[in-house]
């Protein structure tokens, strides 16, 4: 079991010392939906701003000349972090904003374009998509008349691949599916989804919020075309996402936001748009929350993602044994460590989860209940929601103690 | 803030049995509304003879604190003239929106002053209201649509 | 000349105590490309991160509770600095996204919906458009057919309304026009560009980027029907936007980024929408950033929006002044300080503007060179680029002095 | 850093004084280009005879540094073969990245070599790439039209 040494690492997130509801301590298992950050990503923000703030890429002067470097550098960081190379790396505000990225500039393209969508082209998703990489693909459907088809899910959580065949045919344009399962914990199997897309011509668009902050993703050797993740559950400040393609797509791709910054030349009524990245970063961008996630992607660097990955798995081994010898709690996902990241759903008997949730926060505990952003995949498994505990590098096993002497406390409360 | 302060006996009670939670066959409007943050439904009906609420029943999946708090408006509502009904709400939206100063008046809210906790926790409020909300905009149509007609 | 107390508001602003080239002091012209933060905003979000960071909306835990309350403080905080009601207000990326999710929501519009534009519907502008309030109405005419007409500007930089009747006409749907130039500085009279817009049908667009930060603006006293500003140029935080619409437009209007938080029910094909201001904020949004806004319009509040405006107005008047008695220099603006906020475009006889940029900055002064993302109206003003000085509450006549005195020195430099 | 190290007298005077800023009536290719982040913009023609760079004229309107600069590549690179000049070419681009670490070859470079102070202001590296890429993208695009014809 090589863990980290979480004694230090908790010292690095101030919030981690707050005191909670009766003087308690914070038990923060709620990572799957945000992350904390470390003083070091605060610093950095904090440094941009008192000493290299400026709108980049536009003025002569000193401090345009240390922002744009302080810009472009972190998206070097970036690229680096995820095997891209640096020009094919788009700053965003979140993944939401990636994938609609992807979505919208799909459907301004015109017809003729590997990326236009007609009538009885499909765009194909799984059960287990978060909302955010399913509503956007809906909008488009209905835009260019494209139809929606979707990878079931098993009763184990796992993707049922069983009629890839069919479901990733010859009319599929794009692929769009979750690296991991923000609910159940599942990993997805890429290679064979990966392969079966580029076999039947299509694009294979990586939704990697719950993967690249908890294990190494590289791009080139997933051999997607497009990823989106979110800073905010790396590590990094709110308000800043990443969408990564491949740079002969980008070139093709049409631009989504348009504005200052991304044009190579306007008149009244036209323009012509910057290479890419520039292309797609519309407007003076957010320069801080760039700065600050590659100093969260630096901070996680240096602890290695391996052992991050390591860490989180011997986390979910432990959870899931603890779990198994727990009365009326049912887990929703994988029950196994195989291809699992460290995110457990569960349900208690007799306890609805926004029950469940409030007795855990009482005791400093915070987890996160509901559907979340999962409406579909909750009616699959049959629950009206679950609670979800989510682990990183800041939990160790006396968190995960303390969640299940919370559980029991609340059969124990509502005496179930 | 102790845990006791939102699960109230009393609310534990209109928990595991709820009162009016089944749907009536014949209503004046029926309404169906989601929570949207947890996923949460109901279904309520409500029968309406000219200014009297004459029944509620509802159906749905909830916390306790929806649960009862919908088992408890059903209760206290049913039999009442509109506008009182209309006013009773008033009342009880106002105290979940009382961030803990108000205690609610047992007068007016009977049982329902047993949800007053609620409003410490604004994450719960909304489940606390889901029911009223469903009953004002079930009554609401159900008023306009006989309007229209009459 | 009702002036601030410039030395002690500089003093809360870290990044003025820099040390630039040579160890000279930074003289700062250039808040029209983006504004410097006082400690204050820092502050906000260092306290947010370390005391309250959570996904809002999303948990029933404590610190998902004053995350929410955060925010939505935040949303209150703005709607009262621009008059508005809180459920109007849409916290955004930045003014480009903003004015995009307008455009982009009018042309996800239905048929028969009062947003829907068809083939010979205008949309009107004027010349003096920064890109962000231009492309993407182009971009909107280009995929539903409507066209672009404008607003010329004369030679001394004011909007030519003589023919505002045909311009705006009944054939109009749009009116997307610029409150305050952020090349001549000019501040357009709205009083009877929204009649006349409200007279044809049509809805007006604010772009408040320049005006926001420097007066008060109220949007119910304009009566205009959507508004959009950046934070990072009004003291806040980069990465933050607001987009403001009339309420009854919101609750009609198509979604634009799609997502999680700001769905009511969702299932695999279909989804439908939570009510505004929640429909236009999909995803985890920009918490921290929202947080440090709200921060920046508290300070301004603080110091009084009348006495911001008095004081830049001061400044301009002082810096216009001072321009007259320049050899061969001329602005590109108007000269006088009727309807004019502090920025001022200008051209040396001789030095292109890169430059004199450049000699200005071996000074510590920043000033912003080019075309300033209004590329139409540097050819309607028969210059390659200006460069731009550009006030705020933190500068004062000394920074004016100096600018002058650079001036001198380039026109020395380079034997003009 | 100080000012004069960016510019040099050189530098001022092929500014004042361009060589060959004046467009060509018969060339082999003519391109457009524009600094999109300031506006600036030359039209240059290129005529290639076998693998010679037999002449280089261009117009546009820039600063003092794009201006020098192309006024001296065009200088520089006409009557050498095409090798040669994307040799130079390549050495000029790295002199320009160096962020101030390099002073250039004045055996290779000549007068280009005043512009080493540019690698030192960041924004201005494309100042002085201007003319030079204008200059690569006309020739490559001769090139391959005479590849397509032949
Ligand atoms: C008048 C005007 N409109 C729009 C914008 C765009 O703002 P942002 O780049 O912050 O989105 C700016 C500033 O760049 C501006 O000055
Ligand atoms: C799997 C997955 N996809 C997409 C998202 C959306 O990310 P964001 O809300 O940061 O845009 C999330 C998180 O909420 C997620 O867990």
């Amino acid at each position: 079991m090589s863990m980290l040494d979480v004694a230090s690492i908790k010292k690095d997130f101030p919030i981690l010392s707050k005191k909670m509801r009766n003087d308690g301590k914070l038990i923060y298992l709620d990572s799957g939906a945000t992350s904390q950050k470390p003083n070091i990503v605060l610093e950095a923000e904090r440094r941009f701003y008192s000493e290299h703030n400026a709108a980049v890429h536009r003025g002569a002067h000193l401090l345009a000349e240390e922002a744009s470097e302080a810009y472009e550098g972190a998206r070097a960081t970036v690229a680096k972090f995820i095997g891209a190379d640096v020009e094919e790396v788009v700053f965003t505000k979140s993944a939401t904003e990636s994938i609609n990225l992807i979505a919208y500039s799909f459907g301004n393209s015109l017809p003729g374009s590997r990326f236009a969508l007609q009538p009885g082209d499909r765009i194909v998703l799984s059960e287990m998509e978060h909302h955010a990489n399913l509503i956007p693909w809906q909008q488009l459907a209905k835009r260019t008349g494209a139809e929606i088809t979707w990878f079931p899910v098993t009763d184990q959580g796992r993707l049922d691949l069983s009629d890839i065949d069919s479901i990733i045919s010859t009319k599929t344009k794009i692929v769009a599916i979750t690296h991991q399962s923000n609910v159940l914990g599942t990993i997805n199997p890429l290679e064979a989804l990966v392969k079966r897309t580029h076999d039947v011509g299509a694009v294979f668009v990586l939704d990697a919020c719950q993967s690249v902050p908890h294990f190494a993703v590289d791009v080139k050797k997933l051999g997607i075309d497009f990823l989106a993740f979110s800073g905010h559950k790396a590590l990094g400040p709110t308000g800043v996402g990443i969408f990564w393609g491949k740079f002969e797509h980008l070139q093709s791709m049409e631009p989504f936001l348009t504005g200052g910054s991304m044009i190579e030349s306007v008149t009244m009524t036209d323009a012509t748009w910057a290479p890419a990245p520039r292309k797609f970063e519309a407007g003076v961008p957010n320069m801080a929350q760039a700065v600050g996630l590659a100093a969260a992607l630096d901070y996680l660097t240096k602890i290695g993602m391996d052992k991050v990955e390591a860490h989180e798995h011997a986390l979910t081994k432990y959870a899931l044994e603890k779990f198994s010898t727990l009365r009326d709690v049912s887990i929703i996902g994988p029950t196994n460590t195989q291809m699992r990241g460290g995110v457990i759903s569960f349900t208690i008997e007799g306890i609805h989860p926004h029950d469940a949730g409030q007795v855990l926060d009482q005791h400093g505990i915070a987890v996160r209940t509901g559907h979340h952003c999962a409406w579909p995949l909750m009616r699959k498994m049959h629950v009206v929601g679950t609670t979800r505990a989510s682990f990183y590098i800041y939990n160790d096993t006396s968190d995960i103690d303390a969640l299940i002497d919370g559980i029991e406390y609340a059969q124990k409360y509502f005496k179930v | 803030m102790q845990l006791d302060s939102l699960y109230q006996e009393v609310i534990l009670d209109h928990y595991k049995n709820p009162m009016n939670k089944k749907l009536s066959p014949t209503y004046s409007k029926e309404v169906h509304h989601v929570n949207p943050s947890c996923g949460d439904e109901i279904t309520l009906n409500v029968t309406v003879e000219g200014d009297l609420i004459t029944n509620i029943s509802w159906d749905g999946v909830g916390c306790s604190i929806s649960q009862a708090s919908t088992s408890i408006m059903s209760d206290l509502l049913i039999g009442k003239k509109i506008d009182e009904d209309f006013a009773i709400l008033e009342n009880f939206t106002e105290l979940m929106q009382s961030k803990g100063t108000k205690s609610g008046d047992e007068e007016i809210l009977e049982d329902a002053v047993a949800l007053a906790g609620v409003s410490q926790f604004p994450a719960r409020i909304k489940c606390a209201l889901l029911g009223w909300m469903a009953f004002k905009d079930a009554t609401s149509q159900a008023l306009s649509e006989t309007e229209a007609k009459g």
